[in-house]
């Protein structure tokens, strides 16, 4: 990852981030200062509901650091660059902001996240407080036609929040959240793509800490690659290929607003093309982890019960 | 010597804590190529922690300073790193007497059950490339001069060797778990980041048991 | 400007960035097609009311093509890159949205957009349609000691327009909507400060078509660079600097959410240190026209009357 | 002859129109180094669209082609130059007759007022580095040749002359309005993108009018 720039030397960058964020807001944040991670929570709960924490290692934003919010996470918790957050956090974060309904945590599916999520589960089960985890593994690439259980987490974890957050707000007890959040993460599907300025080329599969792309193309214009996505996507949803496509739009460090919503209507045209209907669909900037010209593209195959619990969310610094 | 003081514990420790911090850049420079750059940062975050705690309190059991030690790591580092090798000072502390000294079979069976537990936690064995494959033959070494009730000096020695061979032998291992998986064939011909981690810390113990008194 | 990677060839790509916003907004905008601008209103216009219009050259935005939307922009016309829309679609995207109340253009001060809007109401006013527009003349460095009123306009735009669309849709009428838009104006002020690699400096005052930096700073660290930029645009606020200071951090394609963040708490310590009231923070992605790592840093010293039209908006791809 | 038809002020018009679509890179290259960059596109934009026009409707009278003219680069130019061009041919519209011909002053003062329009609409003098530098002297000459009642061919020949002169003239100058003063002294050597322009239309003129029948 390219080094930041304007940071101050020998400082903790990422405490500055979010003492930056609740200057932007501080009558919707509050922040729980620690030594070793960095907690925003709502300022005000919602009483008598699952409060649901999205928690992932430190990056450049806003997801992690720009969840929290109405519609979104109830609390964030992120730990160091590249580092999952320390269980002990989570434990403390969840027990400051319980409500009797129980916690959802969201991770995306590393084994740090999994290992402090179990962990923390493990402790506030230990203390009468019921505990779910949910698991984003919509990377398709990061692992080798092995399961999906077994893959990697991207942008498309910021489905799982959405929803998680409507069906909790909505009522629905522990189970059920994680249920239909267990059910968006089964219906989604992502991969990363990066243009290659040397070669012309689209590599399709890079990981964000330097893993070697899976395939490379020729790059033509963005209608082939859209048209490429759309088939590769599609395919991997399988049998969930008849649900409302949910399209979001993950821009890279180096690529444009208007190249973002280039990709998106043509991605929607795509898949219009074929046949196939098109649910929210939007082109942001979310996960900001590659240093590339390039896009992380999710696709969510809503069934009705899911289509419920989506509407747009305008987050503070996104719309998701 | 067939036990170790608390006193004494402490000091490996500290000197553990000590040579983890001075190899930051070598586990970083590892971790970039086969993960995601972090564990050296990580390791050294969560021993500067243990560092710190042993130096302002006192302890005067076994259980007390390796449950400390566990809880330290595990409230400062995060990542997978931070729960495994909390894990590792944690999950054998049963085993561990409410005393000044533990001897030989205590300190054996203190890390085995560490080991277990990180392959419950981890869902992993040894073998698939991670610091199990360096903590696994420092135990097995460990037993075996608890059995054969040599002395503790030779109980760290032997276990360094251990953690050392089987660091080595990571070197010939495809990683198939955590982020350096998705890195493939090309994990083989480097170590796993965490086994260099564990070999240090039984090398910091093998260094430090020399010097002890009363070892 | 930086080539744009992701478009398709002999294609008009900023036709095809607003195909891409009416894919992920099709409930809330409307499109005029027309062969030569680029035009988006609200779908559901507030009947009586001033109808505001922002308009300028196309770039890459979100300023213009994203700023349609509740508590913004009733309407927004571009033109091709970096060139100011035609009078013409200027008066036919008036004469479509206007309810009776008169019409409020809004753009930056530049030649181009001052003779097409200047035309557009002359020819509006034909129509009697009452008409007026406000240009924004926020960049501090466009001119050499000059005027404010001679000089070009950044990202403080933004100020003027949520205001002025608070103030539509409080009812108040055209003159005085007008009014407190040219007081936003009067009492913003903006600078570009990009981060130039070789010489590990600051260029103060660059332009967005390649005008040279008036100063070149040393390159320290973030509190240093907010330190200076406070000094500068407190002093150039002049009269006003007793007002609550409302802070828009912008930043160039290259410098990451984290990175606006960090700024955005240094600027606030740093004026809070010198006593000075802040009002709201913001840090974002608004004007998208310097390839470079840096930022546009705009300040608006709020009195009370603006005050009362100052609310954070959630716009649908950024806050303001 | 002393009066131009319609339909070689139309000849004029197309070929102006291909002279300034052909020229784009030239003017795109100088608003680049002292504008934005943009008017050779905006000017090949609206050119396009007036010959278009010109090649789909009749015309019989003077007034309605330039009028037509006029219109049609308001209406797909933007920026300052499509203001500016488009005053051009639009500000001076009374001058030109509702006939199938009009005579060397009408021609004349049809520019002249166009020139005035421009500087009430744009708030500039010659002098200040636009395509005003090159209209006004063109203006002057046309003038000239309208008051001694020379050749309408000469008329144009002589009025090229003149935007060829002021363009040159042009380059000495330093920019005091538009995007381009901003760059200051450095605008000083280059010729103003507009001036160019301008020449090229009365170059396009001069070349065309030779070839007239009845000229
Ligand atoms: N499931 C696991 N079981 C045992 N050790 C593991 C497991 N996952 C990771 N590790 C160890 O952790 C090391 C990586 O630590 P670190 O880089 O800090 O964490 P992360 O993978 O979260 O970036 C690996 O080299 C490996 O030795
Ligand atoms: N106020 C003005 N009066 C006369 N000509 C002008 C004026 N402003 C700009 N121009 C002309 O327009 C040209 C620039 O046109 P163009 O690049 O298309 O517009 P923009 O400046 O909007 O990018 C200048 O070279 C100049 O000749
Ligand atoms: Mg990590
Ligand atoms: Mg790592
Ligand atoms: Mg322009
Ligand atoms: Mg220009």
């Amino acid at each position: 990852m390219k080094e930041l720039i304007f940071i101050n030397k020998n400082k903790q960058h990422l405490d500055e981030v979010i003492q930056g964020i609740m200057a932007a807001r501080p009558e919707a944040l509050r922040r729980i200062e620690n030594e070793y991670s960095y907690v925003l929570t709502k300022k005000e709960l919602f009483a008598d509901k699952v409060q649901v924490i999205v928690n992932g290692g430190g990056g450049r934003g806003p997801f992690f650091e720009g969840v929290v919010g109405e519609g979104m996470a109830d609390a964030m918790v992120s730990g160091d660059f590249n580092c999952a957050p320390n269980a002990y956090m989570l434990y403390q974060t969840a027990k400051e902001i319980e409500q009797n309904k129980g916690i959802l945590f969201i991770a995306n599916n590393f084994m740090g996240d999994y290992l402090n999520n179990d962990m923390a589960k493990e402790l506030l089960e230990g203390d009468g407080i019921e505990t779910k985890v949910c698991y984003a593994s919509d990377d398709i690439y990061s692992s080798r036609g092995e399961n999906k259980e077994n893959r990697g987490g991207l942008s498309g974890i910021g489905f799982i929040m959405k929803v998680a957050a409507a069906a909790s707000e909505s009522g629905e007890n522990l189970k059920e959240v994680h249920r239909v959040s267990e059910k968006v993460n089964e219906r989604t599907r992502s991969l990363s793509l990066c243009y290659n300025v040397g070669k012309n080329a689209i590599e399709f599969g890079n990981g964000f800490s330097g893993e070697k792309p899976t395939e490379i193309v020729p790059y033509e214009d963005v209608n082939r690659v859209a048209e490429k996505v759309v088939g590769v996507l599609m395919n991997e949803l399988g049998r969930y290929r008849s649900g409302r496509i949910h399209i979001m739009v993950n821009r890279m460090l180096y690529t444009s607003y208007a190249e973002g919503y280039i990709m998106l209507g043509a991605l929607k045209k795509k898949l219009e093309g074929r046949g196939i209907k098109t649910g929210i669909c939007t082109a942001g900037n979310y996960f900001d982890a590659y240093d590339y010209n390039g896009f992380i593209i999710s696709f969510m195959a809503a069934d009705d019960e899911i289509e419920n619990y989506t509407k747009r969310v305008n987050g503070f610094d996104f719309t998701v | 010597m067939k036990t170790i003081h608390v006193k004494n514990m402490k000091a490996l420790l500290v000197h553990a804590s000590e040579t983890i911090i001075e190899n930051e850049p070598l586990l970083t420079k590892i971790d970039t190529v086969i993960g995601d750059g972090d564990h050296g940062i990580g390791m050294k975050r969560g021993f500067m922690a243990v560092k710190k705690m042993l130096e302002k309190k006192e302890f005067l059991e076994m259980d007390t300073l390796c449950k400390s030690t566990g809880i330290e790591l595990l409230k400062s580092m995060g990542g997978a790193s931070g729960v495994i090798f909390g894990t590792m000072f944690l999950g054998g502390i049963s085993h561990m007497p409410h005393e000044n000294f533990a001897d030989l079979n205590q300190i054996a069976s203190y890390f085995a059950d560490g080991e277990a537990a990180i392959e419950r936690r981890g869902k992993t064995k040894p073998g698939q490339k991670t610091m199990l494959d360096a903590l696994m033959p420092a135990i097995s070494a460990m037993k075996q001069v608890a059995e054969n009730s040599g002395e503790i000096r030779t109980l760290f020695e032997e276990g360094y060797k251990g953690a050392l061979q089987g660091m080595e032998a990571s070197k010939t291992m495809q990683s198939r778990v955590g982020r350096s998986k998705n890195f493939h064939e090309s994990t083989i011909g480097l170590p796993d980041p965490g086994a260099v981690s564990t070999s240090l810390i039984f090398k910091a113990f093998a260094e430090e048991i020399v010097k002890c008194e009363e070892c």
